[in-house]
C-alpha cells in the first residue's frame, strides 16, 4: 500500500496526473471511490478485499474527465476495462495512467497500454469460479426451469438502471431502452420488458464484458444479472477464442467475422 | 381523534388477515424471498416475515405504482377513443407491517400529488390503503428517522400501529377513523389493554445525527457550494436511490401504442438520470451529475418544505443502503450542515 | 391521421384464384389510416396505374400500398406511377400477394387472411415512410484498368476509344500477360504474339491511355464515379524518359544466368532486362534481387555502358494518387505448379513440365526457337504424354472446378507436336473432352483423326523414371480400367488454372468479394457477370474464373461498355436507401457516442469519423458519419449500433418494428 | 391442439431469400400459409430485438433467412448476422427462451424449393411444439404493484 501511496504522491507532485481515482474508507465499513487531487491526500487511499468497484467508470465521467489526466488504482477488472474502452475510442492512451494492482496487492506500473496488454496476456481472465458454478447449475436445468428461474429473477427488476449506470461499458448517452421512436422496450418495469431489457443489455455487452460483476453488485434487488453477460463471455471465449479487455486495438467480436464461423444451427 | 390502545394476539392478527382478505381487500406485507424482504401480497400471516429492519423497496407503490395506466387508447378508422382509468377498479389494500417511516412517506407523496394538480388516481389509491404499521425494535447504521422528526414508534401516517411487546403480543394503537373502522368491525380480535403501557420499552432507540432545523434553514444558501460537485463525484447516476425512496415521486409518461390500441402509462423515473431533464432541443438544464445530485437533495430539503410545507425525507436510509457507491445521504447532510455553518 | 391508399391487384386470376381480392380491399378499407381501398384486375396495366394516380390526387393520399406481385417485379413501376401523381415515390410500398401468397397457397380462408395480414403490415410500414430523394454524385471520367493482359488491353482500348481517359497498371515490366507467352492459339492456330503485339503497341501509343508497368495498386478508396487510387510505381532503376531501349545494358550485364519468368524458367535472362523482345514498354528494369550492384555494392557496368545515362540506382518507389471513376479488374490467372503434383514428379524430373512451359517450347521466340526439345538434354522427345486435369476437377487436390481451357490447349499441343515431330507419339490422358465453343470440337477431332493424337480416357496415377525414360502409369477406363504404361520422353501436365498470385490481397484493397478459390465474384452469375458487388468496379477475363482468349476479350469489351455507360452521365443518381447517423442539437450533436464499432462492419468503408469542434478548434465530440455516396444500404451497422443512433432510410427501426407488430396483431 | 395453427414471421433478405421465395411462387410450389414475410435489405439489418418483439407480439416461430456464405449482395452482411445469431442463440437458450422456435437458414435466389421445404418443415415443428404460451403469458402479465 505504501508503494501505491508513494507513487500517487509522486504523480500528483510532478503534475503527471491531475487526479488519482482510488478506493477510500466510506461510511459504515464501506469502501467508496475517492478522487485524490492533492499529494497529501494520497494517505487516504486504501486497498483491501472490500475494494471491488470497477473504478474505470470514472475515467469517462464528465466531471472527472475535465480534471485532466487521470490516474486510476487498477485491479485486474479496471485494467481490462481501460483496454476495452480504449479499443472503443472512449479513452485515449495519453489520458490515463494505470496504477495496476496485482493479485498479491502489489503495485505494477505501465508506461503505455502495450505494456498493460502484455501484463493482461499473462493474467487469468476466466470467469470467477463462484459464478461459473451457478452458471453450470442453470445450464443443467431444463429450458422450462431456466425460463422459470430467469423470469422469476428478472421480475424483481425495478428498472432503476443501476446495472447500466455502474457498468463502464454502458457509456452510451442514450441507451436503446430509452428510444421511443420506436419504443423497443417498455419504459416501465414489466415482466416481459425486464426480460427484453436484460437480454438486450447482455447482447450489447457480448464480446465487451470484462466480467467485473459491477452490474450485479450494484443491483438493489440483488438480481444476478452478471450471469447473463458472463454467459456471453464464455460463449465468446468458446467460439472466438478471445476475452474482452485484452487489447486496446482489437476489433470487437461482433464487429468482425470469420468466413468459417460455426453455423451448424443454420439450415 | 384520540389514539386508542388495544391488544392483539398473534392468533388474532392471523385471523384478522383472513377476515380482511375475505372482505375483498388485498393484504400486502413484508415477505422474504431470495434473502430479500419486500412487500408482497399475502393470504396468510405465515407468509409475512418479521425478520427485517426495512424492506428493500418502500411501500409507496401501493399508492404510486411503478407503472400506472392513465388511460386507454383505441383507434378506429373514424376516430381515436380515450378511456380514462376506472377508479372503481382500484382495489382496497391493507398494508401490514409498514414501518413508521414508510407510513410517514405517504405524507410527502400526497403533498406532491395534490399540490398544484390533484392527481385523482393517486388520491383514490391512497384513499383505499389502510396502513397497519409496525414499530421498529431494531435499527441499523443507515437509519436516521429521529433526525427527521420521526421515530421508530411514530404513529404518524399509520391507521393502526402495532408494537410487539415482550410477551409476543402486539400493542395496537388505533390512530385514524379508518383504523377504528377495522378495530370496531373485528372488535373481538382487539382486546383491551392498560392505558399505562409504555410503548418506548419495546422500540429501538435511534440516535439523532443532525439538527434538521439547521439544515432546513441553511440549505438554500448552499446552492452554489462546491460541495455538490465534491459529493457527487462518485455518483454514477443510477436511479436506485430514487426507486427505493418512499417519497420520490418523479415519473415518466409514455404511450404504448401498436397502431390500433394502447395505453398512456406513467412509470417511475429518477431526477438522477442524465436524460431526465433533456429537452427535445438538445439542451439539458441539468447536464452534469452534481446538478442532478443537488436537485435531488434540495428538492427534498428546500423546495418541498418551501412549496408543500413538508420535508421530502423520512430518514429511512434506503437510498444509502441501495447505493452501489456509498452515497450516504445522512453523511452528506451532516457535511452540508457543517459547510453552511462555515 | 394518415391517408393511405390500398390497391389490390387480381393479376388476372393469378391472385384472385386463391385470394379473395375484394375481401382484402374491403377489410383494408377499415384499417386506421386507410383513406381509399380498391381492387382491380391488372393494376400494372395503364388503366390500373391511372387508377392509382387518380386516387392519389382525388383522395389526397400520402401513402400507397399496392398489393400485387413481388416488389422485385413491379416496385419501380408503381413508384414511378406514384411520382407521376405528385407523391414521393418512396411513399409507395408493395405487398406481395402473388409470389408469396396466391401462387403458393390453396384457395382457403387462411390464404386470404394472410393477404390481409400482409397488406396491414405494409400499411403500417408506409405510414412511417418518409419522402426520400435520389442521391446525386458526380463522375470522374477516368477509368483504371488493373492488369495488362489481353483482357486488360481490350478493355483499355475500348474505353479509350469512347474518348475517356484510361490508366493501365501492370505488375510486370511489360504488358501482354499470359497470351504473350503462348505459341499458337486454338482453334485457328494463329500466332499468339502476332495478333497481340499490335494491340500492345496501340496501348503504348493511345493518347487516352497512361500506362504504368512494374506498378501495383496500393489502395483504393471512394465509391462509384469517385474513387481515389494509390499506385505504387516500383523503382525500375532507370529513367524511362532518357532510356531509348537500345538494349546495350542487357547485353553487357555480367549476371546473365537468372531464370526467366517469361520463359517459365526454361530460359535465362540478365539482371537488367526486358522480359521478351516485343515487350511494351521496351525498356529494361533492374531486378534488384539479382543485380550484383544491389547485392554487393559493386559493378555498375550498365551505368557505364548506357549511352543516354539512364540508369538510376537510387530511384525510389513512387506513389501516385489518381482520381478515377471506374475500375476494370483484369488480373488474369496463374497455373498451378511446384510440388502440387508429387505423384507426377513435377519438380523432380526435368522433363515433366506444365502446359505453359510447353507453350514456350513450342513458341518460335522461345528458348528452343520453336523446336520441340525437352528441357533435360535438349533431345527431341519421341513420345510425349499429355495429362489433362492435372489438379482440376480433383476434390482431393482441393480444386473442384474445371479449368476450362486445358482440353483445348492440350489438343493444340498434341497437334503442334505432331506438326513438328512427325514420327513422334502424342498420348493424351483425359477425363472428358470438353470442347464447347465455335469450331472447338472440330479442332479436337482434327487432333485425333488427322494428326493422330492418341487419346486415352483415364487418369494417370504415377509418373516415375526408369532407365532414362519417364514411365507414365495409368488406366484406360474405356478398356475396363486396363492398366496402361507408357514410356515417355516428355510429360506435359495440363495444370489447373488458379487465381492470380495476390488476388486475395487485391480484392481486399478494392473491397470486392471473391470465392473460396480467390477468383473474384461477379455481382450476379447470370445477369451481372462483369459487375462486382461494389459499384463502379468491373471484372474482365480470367480473374473471375478460368477463360479462354475470346471469352476474356468479350468480357473485357463488356466491362468497357459498362464503364462507358457509367461515364455517359455527368452525375450518378443512386437509390436513397442509405444509412444515416442521427443528428440532434448541441451539446449532444448526436446520440452516437463514437465507439466506431460500426466502422469495421461496413463492407464499403462508408463510415467516417466526423469531428465536432468548437469555434477555437477544440474537439467537442467525435462521431460516426455515413458517406451516402458510398453506403449501399445493407443496414448491418444499423442492427449493430447499440444506441440505435444509425437508421436505414426505407427500412427504419420505426418501420420494421411497426411491421412486426402489425403482422402479428390482427 | 389439433387445430392449432402457428403464427410464424419470417425475416428475410431482399437479394437471396426474398427472391428465392419469389421463385417458389413462380414455380407454384405450395407451402403452409402460416409464414408471413418481412423484407429486409440484408440479414445484417436484422436486429435481434426484432426476434424478441416477434415473440412478445405472439409469434410462435420465427424464420430468419438470407444469402449463403460468400453470396451476400453486400459481401459480408450475412457473416456479421451469423455471429450475432450465434451469440443470441446461446444467450436466449441460457435464459430458457425456446430457441427451437427460431429457424435460421440460408436460402438462395435459386432455392425456391428449399424455401418451401423450410417453411413446411418448420411450420410442422412449431405446430408440434404448440403455441409459445410461456412467452405470451409473460408478455401479457402486468407488473404487480408491489413485487417480490
Amino acid at each position: 500500500m505504501d508503494s501505491i501511496r508513494k507513487k500517487v504522491t509522486e504523480l500528483l507532485e510532478s503534475g503527471a496526473v491531475k487526479v488519482v481515482i482510488g478506493y477510500g474508507e466510506g461510511s459504515d465499513n464501506n469502501v467508496k471511490a475517492i478522487f485524490v487531487r492533492k499529494p497529501q491526500d494520497a494517505s487516504k487511499l486504501i486497498y483491501d478485499e472490500r475494494c471491488v468497484q470497477n473504478l474505470a467508470f470514472y475515467l469517462m465521467k464528465h466531471e472527472v474527465k475535465h480534471m485532466g489526466k487521470r490516474g486510476v488504482i487498477a485491479p485486474l477488472s479496471v485494467m481490462r476495462t481501460v483496454l476495452q474502452v480504449a479499443s472503443e475510442c472512449q479513452l485515449k492512451e495519453d489520458e490515463v495512467v494505470v496504477l495496476g494492482i496485482t493479485s498479491e496487492k502489489e503495485l505494477v506500473e505501465f508506461s503505455n497500454l502495450k505494456e498493460l496488454e502484455t501484463y493482461i496476456s499473462k493474467s487469468d481472465l476466466s470467469l470467477p469460479a463462484k459464478e461459473k458454478e451457478i452458471m453450470d447449475k442453470i445450464e443443467a436445468m431444463s429450458p422450462a426451469e431456466r425460463w422459470q428461474y430467469w423470469t422469476n429473477q428478472l421480475s424483481k427488476c425495478i428498472k432503476c438502471y443501476a446495472c447500466r449506470a455502474a457498468c463502464p461499458m454502458c457509456y452510451c448517452i442514450r441507451c436503446q431502452v430509452e428510444c421511443n421512436q420506436p419504443q423497443w422496450i417498455t419504459a416501465e418495469a414489466t415482466p416481459m420488458g425486464n426480460v427484453e431489457w436484460h437480454l438486450m443489455r447482455a447482447m450489447h455487452l457480448a464480446g465487451r464484458c470484462v466480467n467485473c460483476g459491477e452490474c450485479a453488485r450494484s443491483c438493489p434487488m440483488e438480481i444476478p444479472i452478471n450471469l447473463l453477460t458472463y454467459k456471453t463471455v464464455s460463449m465468446v471465449k468458446g467460439n472466438f477464442e478471445v476475452y474482452a479487455g485484452a487489447s486496446s486495438t482489437m476489433e470487437s467480436v461482433l464487429s468482425s467475422y470469420k468466413s468459417d464461423d460455426k453455423e451448424n444451427f443454420i439450415r | 381523534m384520540n389514539i386508542e390502545k388495544k391488544l392483539i394476539k398473534p392468533a388474532s392478527l392471523e385471523k384478522l388477515v383472513i377476515l380482511l382478505k375475505e372482505e375483498g381487500k388485498q393484504i400486502f406485507a413484508p415477505v422474504k424471498k431470495d434473502n430479500l424482504v419486500n412487500f408482497a401480497e399475502i393470504s396468510t400471516l405465515q407468509e409475512m416475515t418479521e425478520d427485517y429492519i426495512l424492506t428493500v423497496q418502500s411501500a409507496k407503490s401501493v399508492a404510486f405504482p411503478k407503472v400506472e395506466n392513465l388511460f386507454d387508447i383505441k383507434t378506429t378508422k373514424e376516430s381515436i377513443t380515450l378511456t380514462d382509468k376506472n377508479l372503481n377498479e382500484i382495489p382496497e389494500i391493507v398494508l401490514l407491517g409498514a414501518r413508521p417511516c414508510d407510513a410517514a412517506g405517504f405524507d410527502s407523496l400526497n403533498a406532491i400529488f395534490t399540490w398544484d394538480y390533484i392527481d385523482s388516481i393517486f388520491v383514490e389509491r391512497l384513499k383505499k390503503v389502510t396502513i397497519i404499521g409496525m414499530s421498529c425494535n431494531k435499527y441499523d447504521a443507515k437509519c436516521f428517522c429521529t433526525s427527521m422528526n420521526g421515530n421508530p414508534g411514530d404513529t404518524k401516517g399509520s391507521d393502526i400501529l402495532l408494537t410487539k411487546t415482550n410477551d409476543g403480543n402486539y400493542l395496537a394503537e388505533i390512530i385514524t377513523e379508518k383504523g377504528k373502522g377495522i378495530a370496531d368491525k373485528h372488535s373481538s380480535l382487539f382486546e383491551s389493554i392498560s392505558d399505562t403501557i409504555d410503548k418506548n420499552k419495546f422500540i429501538a432507540e435511534v440516535p439523532v445525527k443532525f439538527d434538521l432545523k439547521q439544515i432546513l434553514e441553511n440549505i438554500n444558501k448552499s446552492f452554489e457550494s462546491d460541495l455538490w460537485v465534491e459529493q457527487s463525484l462518485r455518483c454514477i447516476s443510477c436511479g436506485s436511490c430514487a426507486y427505493v425512496c418512499p417519497t420520490c415521486a418523479c415519473f415518466d409518461i409514455q404511450d404504448i401504442y401498436n397502431g390500433h390500441e394502447g395505453h398512456r402509462k406513467r412509470s417511475w423515473d429518477s431526477c438522477g438520470f442524465g436524460l431526465f431533464t433533456l429537452h427535445t432541443s438538445g439542451h439539458n438544464p441539468r447536464e452534469v451529475q452534481s446538478q442532478r445530485w443537488r436537485q435531488r437533495v434540495m428538492h427534498k430539503f428546500a423546495y418541498m418544505p418551501d412549496r408543500q410545507q413538508v420535508v421530502g425525507c423520512v430518514g429511512c436510509g434506503r437510498c444509502s443502503r441501495a447505493c452501489p457507491v456509498d452515497m450516504n445521504l445522512k453523511e452528506h447532510l451532516i457535511n452540508l450542515a457543517e459547510e453552511v455553518v462555515k | 391521421m394518415a391517408r393511405i391508399g390500398v390497391f389490390v391487384c387480381h393479376c388476372g386470376e393469378n391472385i384472385s384464384a386463391t385470394v379473395d381480392c375484394e375481401k382484402v380491399a374491403s377489410v383494408a378499407s377499415g384499417f386506421p389510416g386507410v383513406a381509399y381501398s380498391t381492387s382491380y384486375k391488372y393494376m400494372c396495366s395503364d388503366p390500373g396505374q391511372n387508377l392509382v394516380k387518380d386516387a392519389i390526387k382525388e383522395y389526397k393520399l400520402d401513402g400507397v400500398v399496392v398489393a400485387a406481385c413481388s416488389p422485385r417485379m413491379h416496385e419501380p413501376t408503381f413508384r414511378r406511377a406514384t411520382a407521376e401523381a405528385g407523391l414521393n415515390p418512396y411513399l409507395c410500398e408493395m405487398a406481395n400477394l402473388r409470389e408469396h401468397c396466391s401462387w403458393v397457397h390453396d384457395k382457403v380462408e387462411a390464404t386470404t387472411n394472410k393477404a390481409i395480414d400482409t397488406v396491414r403490415t405494409l400499411v403500417e410500414k408506409v405510414k412511417r415512410n418518409t419522402p426520400l430523394h435520389p442521391i446525386r454524385v458526380p463522375v470522374t471520367k477516368t477509368a483504371l484498368v488493373i492488369g495488362g493482359g489481353v483482357a486488360g488491353i481490350q478493355a483499355a482500348l475500348d474505353i479509350a476509344n469512347t474518348g475517356h481517359k484510361v490508366i493501365m497498371v501492370e505488375r510486370d515490366p511489360s504488358i501482354g500477360g499470359h497470351m504473350s507467352q503462348l505459341s499458337e492459339t486454338f482453334p485457328t492456330l494463329d500466332c499468339s504474339q502476332c495478333i497481340l503485339t499490335p494491340r500492345m503497341v496501340e496501348i503504348a501509343q493511345h493518347p487516352n491511355i497512361t500506362l504504368y508497368t512494374y506498378a501495383e495498386i496500393e489502395s483504393l478508396e471512394g465509391f462509384i464515379g469517385n474513387f481515389k487510387v494509390k499506385i505504387r510505381k516500383k523503382s525500375k532503376s532507370i529513367d524511362e524518359k532518357a532510356c531509348t531501349g537500345c538494349g546495350l545494358c542487357s547485353t553487357k550485364c555480367p549476371t546473365k544466368k537468372i531464370s526467366s519468368e517469361f520463359e517459365q524458367h526454361l530460359g535465362k535472362r540478365p539482371a537488367i532486362y526486358v522480359p521478351f523482345p516485343q515487350a511494351v514498354p521496351n525498356k529494361p528494369v533492374i531486378d534488384k534481387e539479382n543485380c550484383t550492384y544491389y547485392l554487393k555494392g559493386k559493378c555498375r557496368i550498365c551505368e557505364k555502358v548506357c549511352p543516354t545515362k539512364a540508369i538510376r540506382f537510387d530511384q525510389p518507389d513512387e506513389i501516385l494518387e489518381v482520381e478515377i471513376g471506374a475500375v476494370v479488374v483484369a488480373t488474369g490467372f496463374d497455373v498451378k505448379e511446384t510440388d502440387f503434383f508429387p505423384e507426377y514428379g513435377y519438380g523432380k524430373y526435368k522433363d515433366v513440365i506444365t502446359g505453359l512451359q510447353f507453350e514456350r517450347i513450342a513458341s518460335a521466340s522461345g528458348p528452343t526457337q520453336g523446336m520441340i526439345r525437352r528441357p533435360s538434354d535438349g533431345e527431341i522427345p519421341k513420345t510425349v504424354v499429355f495429362i489433362k486435369c492435372a489438379g482440376s476437377r480433383d476434390p482431393a487436390k482441393g480444386i473442384e472446378y474445371c479449368s476450362k481451357i486445358c482440353c483445348m490447349y492440350t489438343a493444340k499441343h498434341a497437334m503442334l507436336y505432331k506438326h513438328k515431330v512427325h514420327d513422334g507419339n502424342a498420348f493424351v490422358f483425359y477425363m472428358d473432352i470438353r470442347a464447347g465453343g465455335k469450331n472447338y470440337e472440330e479442332f479436337v477431332r482434327r487432333a485425333i483423326t488427322e494428326d493422330g493424337a492418341q487419346y486415352i480416357r483415364g487418369r494417370v496415377s504415377k509418373v516415375y523414371e526408369k532407365n532414362g525414360k519417364l514411365i507414365v502409369s495409368g488406366a484406360d477406363t474405356l478398356l475396363g480400367s486396363m492398366p496402361v504404361e507408357i514410356e515417355a520422353d516428355l510429360v506435359v501436365l495440363a495444370t489447373a488454372s488458379v487465381a492470380s498470385k495476390g488476388a486475395e490481397e487485391l480484392a481486399q484493397k478494392l473491397h470486392i468479394s471473391y470465392d473460396s478459390y480467390k477468383f473474384f465474384s461477379e455481382a450476379h452469375p447470370k445477369l451481372k457477370p462483369v459487375e462486382t458487388n461494389t459499384g463502379g468496379i468491373f471484372l474482365a477475363g480470367a480473374c473471375q474464373a478460368p477463360k479462354d482468349i475470346p471469352e476474356s476479350v468479350a468480357m473485357a469489351s463488356g466491362a468497357a461498355v459498362k464503364v462507358a455507360v457509367l461515364f455517359s452521365n455527368d452525375e450518378l443518381t443512386r437509390e436513397p436507401i442509405v444509412a444515416e447517423v442521427n443528428r440532434i442539437a448541441p451539446p449532444m450533436y448526436s446520440t452516437c457516442v463514437g465507439c466506431f464499432m460500426c466502422q469495421p462492419v461496413c463492407p464499403y468503408q462508408a463510415i467516417e469519423r466526423e469531428q465536432i469542434k468548437d469555434r477555437s478548434g477544440n474537439l467537442i465530440k467525435e462521431l460516426a458519419r455515413i458517406n451516402p455516396g458510398l453506403c449501399q444500404g445493407c443496414g448491418t451497422c444499423v442492427a449493430l449500433c447499440r444506441s440505435k443512433s444509425i437508421d436505414l432510410h426505407g427500412y427504419t427501426n420505426n418501420q420494421v418494428l411497426a411491421e412486426v407488430v402489425a403482422l402479428l396483431n390482427d | 391442439m389439433a387445430d392449432f395453427e402457428p403464427k410464424i414471421v419470417a425475416f428475410v433478405c431482399n437479394w437471396c431469400t426474398y427472391a428465392g421465395a419469389d421463385l417458389t411462387g413462380t414455380s407454384r410450389i405450395k407451402y403452409a400459409p402460416n409464414v408471413k414475410i418481412i423484407r429486409f435489405p440484408c440479414t445484417g439489418r436484422i436486429d435481434f430485438m426484432l426476434l424478441m418483439k416477434s415473440f412478445a407480439n405472439g409469434a410462435d416461430g420465427i424464420i430468419v433467412s438470407g444469402c449463403h456464405p460468400n453470396d451476400c449482395h453486400y459481401t459480408s452482411g450475412n457473416f456479421h448476422a451469423r455471429r450475432r445469431w450465434m451469440v443470441f442463440r446461446d444467450l436466449a437458450e441460457f435464459m430458457g427462451i425456446d430457441v427451437n422456435r427460431v429457424c435460421f437458414s440460408w436460402v438462395s435466389a435459386a432455392e425456391g424449393a428449399k424455401w418451401a421445404e423450410i417453411v413446411n418443415t418448420f411450420t410442422d415443428e412449431v405446430r408440434k411444439r404448440g403455441p409459445y404460451k410461456e412467452y405470451i403469458d409473460l408478455a401479457k402479465m402486468e407488473h404487480k404493484n408491489v413485487i417480490l
